[in-house]
């Protein structure tokens, strides 16, 4: 029986990849559990597009300022260091270069870097928030996968997105329960692959073709 | 003497230019903060109907917003992000075919409506392109990238939710409930701000809007 | 012997036409004047294109701050209810149509209102500073002229300017010496004459036909 | 721990990426408010030659930029205001055919660094439309009014000069002597600011330019 990552091994990763100093957006949903996963001593800035750079962890509820929400509308706080800013300026800072990484989730991402992460077929009512300014601006983009595939068996990683676009070629590295990705002009890279798992397996889960890097790491499950 | 301050929010909005039957109206807030919620039930007591409402969010709960939107006054809304939790008012008039729906990214809604405000009529952006958000959009290459084309974006009436004012109309705002409303406020033809507290003057290095985009203001319980 | 107006005349008449609470921007020399003559309990608010709205007047030497200066690099002074920000907020401000009155010197000044006032030829260096963006932008731009014409005896209003312009169609209305000018659809309207000159002298020294509003108003220098 | 702090301005200045033969720098202040003198002797120290130089003025006495155009080190000067009281030094390289000058009007440089920073590549605007300054600009009608298609600026360094800092980078202004200084941080590979104060923390509502802006910072007297 092989032991996928659980979402908060996934967070811990993506974590370690992420460079001191850097300026971090996290997404709704899955990216947020990085910031409780960065490693003891390593200073990074998250952004929040809603007009927020420094943004801390959550507050007690009683704490809870109604004024300072995180962009998916949650209570937070703001580190020493932070600031506030209006959403052109905010908007600013993301098409203009400045964040390092963006992480997002996704329902797919094709073998050259396109990415579907707003719209479902069938949705009631669509919805796209920040995601395309994000995948469009930031210097280093980065997608989550809680699991490798969707619910039905379909992979997440395809040759071609079919689901509607929230941009063209824009991620650059993938980290699902079962490994990590990168996306290279020639194609996608596995660099990182669950203990105990065949390439052969991972390829199986994987709509798309995969390079084995010579150096593969191995991720374990805690 | 300048002076901007008005008694109530009723009298705010009563005989304010451009505010009528067809109308556009900027709606600042993001989530729950910001939103300039006693300024929306204001307007909703004037009956008006036919009217545009542009706002990143498409109201929530029974706030001022859906309050609006209940009263059957909006046809169409311009914004990023219409589902959440609480948008069941939205949601129901959408489904119903009550009200039309233009989809912006929120960079994009963000940087048109300061466009609007600035004189700069269309500026490009890689934000959405490749995307259904750019369909019938043109487009450009410069560098090698490809870029949208986008339009300023104005309305006749901004309405905006600060912390503090003064009779000039400068504002100031607290955390992350300053969001859009600072852009918001230079791109209409009436800028009406509710603020919690008036003040007698604002040290001018803390002034977000200065009172040259403010027409009226008048504060309210926080 | 008719006397014309004093530059202070000039400038005082130019304020009387400022309307309580506009935003006004004076350029560098003679509509600097205009500051000094607003009238008692009017207020207006003075915005330089460095990034200051709510001029005051010129502290003591002894006083002057560096830090605090206007458009033409000279120290001034900051009124209750002014704000400071950065010029490309600054600009936006003037181009995004939030300035009632740009008040400017020129050269030459077209029938059709084309303004020539940033380049001499012959001149060793050219340098434009903000003078284009403020004719493009502002709600009215209105010219002052300390001589209706130029030290050679030719006429500064002209039916076509052949200086480099500043901007097309812009003046709405020239104050000089000798009359104040609207620039109309149908050409140019004296509305205000100088105190025992007649419309032929007043022609004589145009380089455009002029027409006479039919309560054409006497100007006395003082 | 974030430290963008530096000893001295000789060390900020010390293989910064970017700041070689034939950079672009973007030089803040307007007048001689808000000019980053220091950075500017410590640039020319470095003995660097065709450098291009993105400045509203073009110095003026002995100070930073004038000492650093003496020195030999800038080809190019892209400004909207060369001529001023004291820019002998300019003047006479200028005359002598030393340095090529690009004139470009006060708001439209500092829209196209705002754009430069903001990923906005081209923007339209209304300024110079018609004029010498626009020749060879593409233009196109909006609503039936004429633009002038104008394209982003960035450069390799921006050296700024600002009130108070702090170790994240955060920074104030005093009064005028912001002026370019906050659009000209967001616009280059490297941001070098020299700050009169700093501090440990900066209240964050207060924060002009946020941290995020800013490589490197230094102390110097005021």
């Amino acid at each position: 029986m092989i032991t996928p990552l659980s979402t908060q091994d996934i967070a811990r990763r993506v974590a370690a990849d992420i460079v001191e100093g850097a300026y971090v957006n996290l997404g709704i949903g899955l990216p947020m559990l990085v910031a409780d996963q960065i490693p003891p001593g390593r200073e990074f800035v998250l952004h929040s597009e809603n007009g927020l750079l420094g943004m801390g962890p959550a507050p007690l509820p009683a704490a809870a300022n109604p004024d300072l929400i995180n962009a998916g509308k949650q209570p937070v706080t703001i580190l020493p260091g932070g600031s506030f800013f209006h959403h052109a300026d905010s908007f600013a800072m993301i098409r203009g270069g400045h964040i390092d990484v963006s992480i997002l989730g996704a329902y797919q991402i094709a073998a050259n870097g396109d990415l579907a992460n707003w719209a479902l077929p069938g949705a009631k009512l669509p919805a796209v928030g920040g995601a395309m300014d994000l995948v469009a601006g930031a210097k280093q983009v980065w997608v989550m996968l809680a699991a490798h595939v969707a619910k039905d068996g379909q992979p997440r990683v395809v040759e071609r997105c079919d689901l509607p676009l929230t941009g063209l070629a824009c991620v650059d590295r993938i980290y699902s329960d079962l490994a990590v990705i990168d996306v290279t002009p020639e194609g996608l890279l596995v660099t990182d692959l669950l203990a105990g798992l065949t390439p052969e397996a991972l390829q199986a889960k994987t709509g798309a073709t995969l390079r084995f890097a010579q150096n593969c790491r191995v991720l374990r499950a805690t | 003497m300048i002076d901007k301050r008005y008694r109530n929010a009723a009298e705010i909005v009563a005989q304010c230019p451009g505010l009528q039957d067809g109308a556009s109206l900027l709606v600042g807030g993001f989530g729950d903060a910001g939103v300039p919620n006693q300024l929306l039930l204001a307007v909703r007591d004037l009956g008006l109907t036919n009217l545009t409402i542009i706002s990143n969010n498409a109201g929530s709960g029974d706030g001022g917003l859906a309050a609006l939107l209940k009263a059957g006054a909006v046809t169409r809304v311009v914004c990023s992000f219409p589902r959440s939790a609480g948008s069941v008012v939205f949601e129901e008039l959408y489904a119903a075919g009550d009200i039309t729906l233009e989809i912006v990214p929120q960079g994009t809604l963000a940087e048109r409506i300061r466009a609007g405000g600035a004189g700069i009529p269309a500026f490009y952006t890689p934000t959405a392109y490749g995307t259904p958000l750019a369909e019938g959009r043109e487009t450009r290459e410069f560098n090698g990238r490809h870029y949208v084309m986008e339009m300023a974006l104005r309305a006749d009436v901004a309405l905006v939710h600060a912390c503090t004012g003064d009779r000039w109309g400068n504002l100031t705002y607290a955390a992350t409930a300053r969001n859009f409303n600072p852009v918001m406020a230079t791109a209409a033809t009436s800028t009406l701000a509710e603020v919690r507290q008036l003040v007698d003057h604002t040290p001018p290095e803390t002034i977000i809007t200065p009172g040259i985009f403010v027409t009226r203001l008048v504060a309210v319980a926080a």
